[in-house]
């Protein structure tokens, strides 16, 4: 029974870190049509942020922490607004030639980080508490899983009032299918899809930041071996569907933990295969709007 | 022209460096490069020469890719050079194990650990350690393996699969009842297996994972209170390793194949002050760089030009080294070695290790492969 | 696509078939280029490098005939050139055949596997094919590092030479391999033009630009693009074995989803739509990723100070940045800014739209 | 002009989400015959031809193509069973040019499209056949264009020089007349006028009541996803409930 | 709002435009009228379309482009657009993957939009606000794009076809409010159905390979058979 129970809430807190990751991702994706392969980098390098920040103040407090949360969001959405700004911009219309260069800008930027912090892992401190369990039901629940599962409602609830409450997902849907008749309608889409840009970026920096606790390192490749998982979940969810996405990466991680623990490890088999199906059964996703 | 003649003699001897200076295998490949600047030093007494002959070195960056690395080997022997040395990663030196017979020349591999290196044919040596020695010093932890249940708790690849075979091998021929729980390469979640550890109850856990992920399963083995119930072994990796191994540091039994105090010797004394010349740290395959550079320059100063003639010589040599006396085994050429149980203690906010005693090389020596 | 009237279509081919010539006879020629070769024409390193240059180009083609042809945007087809590496040094490993028979049954498997997965795979379309195909590829990846009793795993399969003829072996022989490497180009540059100018290899374009309309014509599009499929796939398969022949080994990265996203850059970076171009961009890309990691090394950049080393030191920072800057400022790759030179027109606006569509 | 049917629906139905787009509609076609379909828009013109031609499934009822019940059978299928049709916007291989695309309509009806033995040649037959659809329509000066760059009205035109090509026995025209420049609607009139004198079916769904009413021998019309009338021209126009609901006061 | 306008709000001098490298308008000039309707004609493929997407700046041209005295033809597009014009494009371009609703919306520039219009003209689609957009009938897109131009207070506008498929009934509403909205603000429009020029038009402006041919009355135009079997094909 503990098992299953342990099982299940680490199942919650690997969804939530799949989430965090995919958050972004699928908004990008979503209202843009940009599979961002350098999604991964902007998570690495928000890590690395927070790490840098850590290290120079005192590493495992809580005030630490919040500020390197903080720092690597800023740091994510800084980078992501440039990358719209200088190379996705030139491109608009033209989606194949905007994943090519967020591919090339992945090999790049990994390639950089590793010249600047090397190529291995470095390990983090945190405050006391995240690395402690609390019992549940007679399992022993380590504490930053609860931390993934808050953060991620958090960006999920964020992001929904960011599409509500604002014109800017309008916009960009609408940018997306036919940019130049938004234009003429008067408005201005490329800010709006700086703005968008950025605000993926900054899930992303937040991501990376919680991820380097999670795992306990970060390291050069840190964002982009989530990156694989957070597309399996973006596209399971249904593209574009926030909630499609949350649902998709409790699944995803529920199964995977039980198939490796029952199943003799074939966690990432089980999960591939679910996208398979998903799929082919059904080509929109769980949430995804009928082409 | 004239071949054979005096002249010839002391033409420079070319020999070739294939190792990760980039990719994910960078920073072993730099220690290991260091290592081998250090052992060249110390095998030519400073010259650089053997024999009056110049040790041409050049070091070609495989980057963690067998296709790069193939391409550098097919370039250098086509260039008619005769001794290649390194890598870091097991599937890049058994490419080139593969090179080596294809067209009959030396291959003395590095750091990469596999247990098939050994014996693979006629031209390849080891200047390392492999998984054998690593699970046979573990064994060392619990006295008589016989009648005790050992889990080997790995990753699920070749690696992996590898300590498990010899653990299988090693423990087990002593009587040991060996079991493995085997977790996918690109699990990120580890709190599941600590639970089946815990369950399992064994003697003694044997961990053999390597990468990033180390931290986190760590974590989540100290967070299931595996410390608590079971006796746990792992080997002790490099120095950027130290930190990953958390509030478990001071709970883990290690085995090690080598750390910068780990031995007191000439060889050892002269790679370190070597190494710190040059502003660099002893650390775990330092040795393997070193030792390759003596085998070298054995192969060239007793074989000279002829491969046949440097396999002989390096066949059954016994030497000292950075780890004490050392011997390459004739019939395999699996390299004797002593290994060492290290214990990590606390300093300040880091750990360092402490030699807890050197296990002899007798004690550790793998089965001839076949 | 080009229209009708290919006039110039006979000048291209015998320029096409001068080149293979001169290639043909680079083992027996001296011929250095410093910086972009490590030696002479003739030494095994460079015939070793040519070789595997060669290889790229031809997996490049097969993965045009996909893309570029089909419109099919694939991140699995790593997976075909895996199963021909693979399954050929598993056959040659577990059974007794000899080289020939060897790569008819892994020819057969692959077929099998093509067309199983293809049938699959092509029920979705756009990002959902390229998802399946990824998933697909990525239980190739994982099986084969899970299985190291048969693939070696993470380190990899060696070739078993036993069964290999002797002119393939050993690095005298590099210039075998390269001939062998020669001959698959041409043959896999034949395959595709022949498909292409097909009828159809016109189908299948049509279907790329509207598959609706290709079915109100009374055409099926599963068929052709099926067809498709499985050529592009077992191309690949070959190219793939006569990596593991020339590599005398394969290892997982074959596998992997990087690996296809290399073929993609490789076809992007020579030119999307163009055979040519996949062929130049196989060439220049193996010789950049080679000869970046041997610059990345050099004492000149060990000079530089750290903001400029460091990034410099790192070849695939150089690649992607080279990378990025084609997609963003060579439109239709190399292959459109030499048409672009020649003809100084812009760029044709349907190769921007085909992106699009492929989307 | 024979009395076989050689199209029907019975009961047609379809129903999206609760809403329903066509609702219980049953019509006959004899052979020969040339159906005006009109109707207000959104009343369901375009879903039936695409029930018809099998773009889309309908919830119930049963097409009949020469007596073989087609409900169940796809697009192409239906198509190599003789039947064609355009679409209300422009649906073409814009990256091809105007003569590929009818080429390829072209090859399809000659067999062997999907040959890989055998080549396009620049004097074929399908080559023939797609220059003088070409021909025409009127396209012939732009048939090396591509088609995704022509203007509207010439793509219009070259929608139906595609279907002429597959050489179809029932065609569906969606109105062909939208956006052809009044100067050119009397010969492409003359062009659908031919293509039914040799025999062909057809259905046309078209707004220019001038067109319809010059060409067809019965005039259905469509309400609210129903049939609400069905008959000759004159008695259709006379017909109270068709002009309120569609024609409003002539201009 | 019966200020007396006398200057032409939108004027066109030597107009260029290519598409890809070729050139569809060449040296374009009029007047729209101060108010009323203008009409551009001409047969398929003269560059009628082109002409508007030209003004709009959705196609690189060069020339010059007056609104309200103000030269606009280095301006983006939107800041056109925000000077108050209102555009239909010919095939329609509404946001399929956007409901009928949103698809207003996002049309909505100024604080006080034209609802009660939209919803006199085409009750269809407010029965139809949630509807995709993309589900619509061939017509209900062509009234859902003719409702983003006249939910707001333009100064002037551009409509390419809009009766293009549309039923008689709507035919004739739709002409209806294109009179009406002219009265306060000039029209330029492009149309194949004389019958509407006819009733709409004052001055009408012929297009013949991207160059203008004829620029004057309508009616003298539509009333000469002889030119307008010249000019536009018509028997
Ligand atoms: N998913 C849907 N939900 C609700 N209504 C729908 C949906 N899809 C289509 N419709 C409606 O079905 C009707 C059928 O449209 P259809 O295209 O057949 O009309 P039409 O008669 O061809 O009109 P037009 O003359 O304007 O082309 C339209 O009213 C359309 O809005
Ligand atoms: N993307 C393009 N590339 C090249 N030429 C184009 C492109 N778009 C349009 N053209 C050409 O520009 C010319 C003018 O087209 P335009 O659409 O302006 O004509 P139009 O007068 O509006 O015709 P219609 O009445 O058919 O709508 C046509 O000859 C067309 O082929
Ligand atoms: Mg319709
Ligand atoms: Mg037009």
């Amino acid at each position: 029974m503990s098992t299953i129970i342990l099982l299940l809430i680490t199942g919650l807190g690997l969804g939530a870190l799949y989430f965090l990751v995919a958050s972004g991702l699928s908004l990008i994706y979503g209202l843009m049509g940009v599979l961002n392969f350098a999604h991964g980098s902007f998570l690495t390098l928000g890590a690395f942020a927070g790490w840098e920040l850590a290290r120079r103040m005192d590493g495992s407090s809580w005030g630490t922490l919040i500020a390197s949360l903080v720092l690597g969001m800023a740091v994510g959405a800084f980078v992501a607004a440039a990358t719209e700004f200088l190379l996705i911009r030139r491109l608009y219309n033209r989606h194949i030639e905007q994943v090519l260069v967020t591919v090339g800008l992945a090999l790049a930027s990994v390639a950089l980080f590793e010249g600047i912090w090397g190529t291995d892992a470095i390990y983090v401190t945190a405050p006391e508490w995240l690395s402690q369990t609390t019992e549940i039901l007679g399992a022993r629940v380590p504490n930053d899983r609860f931390l993934m599962i808050g953060a991620a409602v958090l960006v999920l609830l964020g992001i929904v009032a960011f599409l509500r409450y604002t014109r800017f997902g309008l916009i960009i849907r609408a940018g997306v299918e036919n940019r130049s008749m938004v234009t003429a309608l008067g408005i201005d889409v490329r800010k709006a899809f700086t703005v968008v840009f950025a605000i993926g970026g900054a899930a992303a920096g937040l991501g990376g930041v919680l991820a380097s606790h999670y795992f306990g390192y970060v390291s050069p490749q840190l964002g982009g071996s989530l990156l694989i998982f957070a597309f399996i979940v973006t596209v399971i969810g249904g593209l574009g569907s926030l909630a499609g996405a949350a649902i998709a990466s409790v699944v995803v991680a529920v199964l995977q933990q039980f198939a490796n623990y029952f199943w003799g490890g074939t966690g990432d088999l089980m999960v591939v295969l679910l996208l398979a199906v998903v799929l082919l059964v059904r080509p929109t996703g769980i949430l995804g709007k009928k082409a | 022209v004239d071949s054979g003649s005096g002249g010839d003699d002391l033409a420079p001897v070319d020999v070739s460096v294939i190792t990760s200076q980039t990719g994910p295998l960078a920073a072993y490949g730099e220690a290991y490069l260091a290592g081998f600047d250090a052992g060249l030093d110390y095998a030519t007494d400073g010259t650089g020469t053997v024999d009056g002959r110049e040790l041409n070195i050049t070091i070609t960056d495989d980057a963690g890719d067998a296709d790069k690395a193939v391409t550098a080997a097919k370039d250098v022997i086509g260039q008619g050079q005769k001794i290649i040395v390194g890598t870091v990663s097991s599937g890049i030196a058994l490419a080139l194990a593969e090179q080596a017979e294809q067209n009959k020349v030396l291959y003395i591999s590095g750091p990469a650990a596999a247990d098939g290196i050994t014996g693979v044919n006629d031209y390849t040596f080891r200047s390392g350690r492999q998984s054998f020695q690593d699970v046979a010093t573990a064994g060392t932890f619990i006295g008589d393996p016989a009648g005790k249940s050992v889990l080997v708790f790995a990753q699920d690849t070749a690696f992996g699969q590898g300590n498990v075979a010899a653990a299988t091998a090693v423990l087990g021929g002593q009587g040991a009842d060996v079991t493995s729980l085997l977790v996918p390469e690109d699990a990120t979640e580890f709190t599941p297996f600590a639970q089946q550890i815990v369950d399992a109850q064994p003697d003694l856990v044997f961990v053999a994972w390597a990468g990033a992920t180390s931290g986190a399963m760590w974590e989540a083995l100290s967070q299931q209170g595996v410390f608590d119930s079971v006796p746990v072994a792992t080997g002790l990796g490099d120095v950027s390793t130290y930190g990953a191994y958390g509030a478990a540091s001071d709970q883990i039994s290690f085995l090690n194949h080598y750390f910068g105090g780990a031995t007191d010797n000439d060889a050892n004394a002269a790679m370190v002050s070597y190494l710190e010349a040059e502003g660099k740290q002893a650390d775990l395959f330092s040795p393997d760089g070193f030792v390759a550079a003596q085998m070298v320059v054995q192969a060239v100063r007793e074989g000279g030009d002829d491969v046949d003639a440097m396999i002989a010589a390096l066949e059954g040599w016994t030497f000292d080294s950075v780890k004490g006396s050392i011997t390459v085994r004739a019939e395999d050429h699996a390299m004797i070695q002593p290994m060492f149980q290290v214990s990590l203690v606390a300093d300040g906010d880091s750990w360092i290790p402490e030699l807890v005693t050197a296990v002899d090389a007798d004690a550790v020596t793998p089965p001839v492969a076949e | 696509m080009k229209s009708l009237s290919k006039l110039s279509q006979r000048t291209w081919w015998i320029v096409g078939g001068v080149l293979v010539v001169i290639a043909a006879l680079l083992p027996l020629l001296n011929i250095s280029i410093p910086g972009v070769l490590p030696g002479a024409t003739y030494t095994p390193g460079t015939l070793q490098l040519l070789a595997l240059a060669l290889l790229f180009a031809s997996l490049a083609l097969s993965y045009h005939l996909l893309f570029g042809t089909a419109g099919m945007l694939s991140f699995g087809h790593a997976l075909y050139f895996a199963l021909g590496a693979y399954g050929l040094g598993i056959v040659l490993h577990e059974t007794e055949l000899t080289l020939l028979p060897a790569l008819g049954l892994t020819l057969a498997i692959v077929i099998t596997a093509a067309y199983l997965l293809g049938s699959l795979s092509l029920r979705v379309t756009g990002i959902s094919f390229a998802m399946v195909t990824l998933a697909f590829a990525q239980a190739g990846n994982v099986l084969v590092r899970r299985n190291p009793g048969i693939t070696g795993g993470e380190e990899g399969l060696r070739l078993d030479t036993e069964h290999i003829p002797d002119f393939f072996i050993g690095v005298v022989n590099t210039r075998n391999l390269y001939w062998l490497a020669l001959a698959l180009l041409v043959v896999v540059f034949v395959v595709v033009a022949w498909f292409e100018n097909s009828r159809a290899g016109h189908a299948v374009t049509a279907t790329r630009e509207n598959e609706l309309r290709v079915r109100v014509l009374g055409l099926r599009p599963f068929g052709v693009k099926l067809m498709a499929f499985v050529i592009a796939s077992v191309l690949a398969s070959l190219v793939g074995m006569v990596h593991l022949l020339l590599q005398s080994g394969t290892t997982p990265r074959a596998t992997s989803a990087d690996f296809t996203l290399t073929i993609l850059v490789i076809v992007v970076l020579g030119g999307v739509g163009s055979r040519w171009g996949a062929i130049v961009g196989g060439i220049i890309y193996t010789l950049l990723d080679q000869r970046l990691t041997a610059l990345a090394s050099s004492d000149a950049i060990d000079g530089l100070p750290a903001i400029l080393r460091i990034p410099l030191s790192e070849p695939l920072f150089i690649l992607g940045t080279l990378f990025i800057l084609v997609v963003l400022f060579l439109p239709g790759g190399i292959a459109g800014a030499v048409q672009r030179l020649s003809t100084g027109t812009s760029l044709a606006p349907q190769k921007r739209q085909r992106l699009e569509e492929a989307e | 002009m024979s009395n076989q049917p050689v199209l029907t629906v019975e009961h047609l139905a379809l129903t999206i989400g609760g809403a329903v787009i066509i609702d219980d509609v049953s019509l006959s076609i004899a052979q020969g015959e040339m159906l005006g379909v009109i109707g207000p828009n959104g009343a369901g013109k375009t879903t039936l031809f695409n029930l018809i031609s099998g773009v889309m499934t309908p919830t119930g009822g049963v097409v009949t193509l020469e007596g073989r019940d087609v409900t169940n059978q796809s697009i192409d299928a239906r198509a190599r069973a003789g039947l064609g049709r355009t679409f209300q916007t422009s649906s073409l291989f814009p990256a091809l040019s105007a003569l590929e695309n009818v080429r390829l309509a072209a090859q399809v009806k000659l067999g062997g499209a999907t040959s890989v033995i055998h080549f396009p040649r620049a004097h074929d037959k399908a080559t023939t056949i797609a220059r003088a659809r070409l021909d025409e329509v009127g396209l012939s000066h732009h048939s090396e264009t591509e088609a995704g760059v022509l203007s509207h009205g010439d793509k219009r035109k070259l929608e139906i020089a595609m279907l002429l090509a597959t050489d179809p026995s029932v065609i569906l025209l969606d109105e062909p007349m939208a956006g052809v420049a009044s100067g050119d609607v009397a010969g492409l009139t003359e062009v659908i006028r031919q293509v039914h004198q040799s025999g062909r079916t057809v259905l046309m769904v078209e707004h220019h009541m001038d067109v319809v009413l010059g060409l067809v021998d019965r005039v259905a019309v469509m309400h609210h996803g129903q049939l609400l009338a069905c008959d000759t021209p004159d008695a259709v126009m006379a017909d109270e409930a068709v002009q309120k609901a569609y024609l409003g006061a002539p201009l | 709002m019966t200020e007396i306008v006398t200057e032409s709000i939108l004027s066109v001098a030597g107009l260029s435009a290519s598409i890809a490298g070729q050139q569809v308008v060449e040296d374009v000039s009029f007047e729209m009228l101060p108010v009323g309707v203008t009409a551009l004609l001409g047969r398929n493929g003269v560059g009628k379309t082109s002409t508007l997407r030209a003004i709009m700046g959705l196609i690189e041209r060069s020339g010059e482009v007056t609104i309200a005295g103000q030269r606009v033809d280095r301006e983006p597009t939107h800041r056109i657009v925000q000077r108050g014009v209102g555009y239909v494009p010919e095939d329609r371009e509404v946001f399929s993957s956007l409901t009928v609703a949103e698809n207003l919306r996002l049309a909505e520039r100024d604080s006080s939009p034209n609802r009660q219009l939209i919803h006199e003209l085409f009750p269809d689609l407010t029965d139809r606000a949630g509807q995709l957009a993309g589900t619509l009938s061939g017509g209900q897109q062509q009234m859902v794009s003719l409702a983003r131009a006249l939910v707001n207070d333009n100064r002037v506008l551009l409509v390419d076809e809009p009766t293009k498929g549309l039923a008689p009934l709507i035919v004739m509403d739709v002409a209806k409010a294109l009179e009406r909205a002219a009265q306060t603000v000039p029209v330029l429009l492009v149309e194949q159905n004389l019958q509407v020029v006819r009733m709409l038009a004052e001055k009408a402006i012929v297009l013949e390979g991207g160059r203008v041919v004829y620029d004057g009355s309508a009616e003298e135009l539509l009333s000469n058979e002889a030119l307008t079997k010249e000019l536009l094909g018509v028997a």
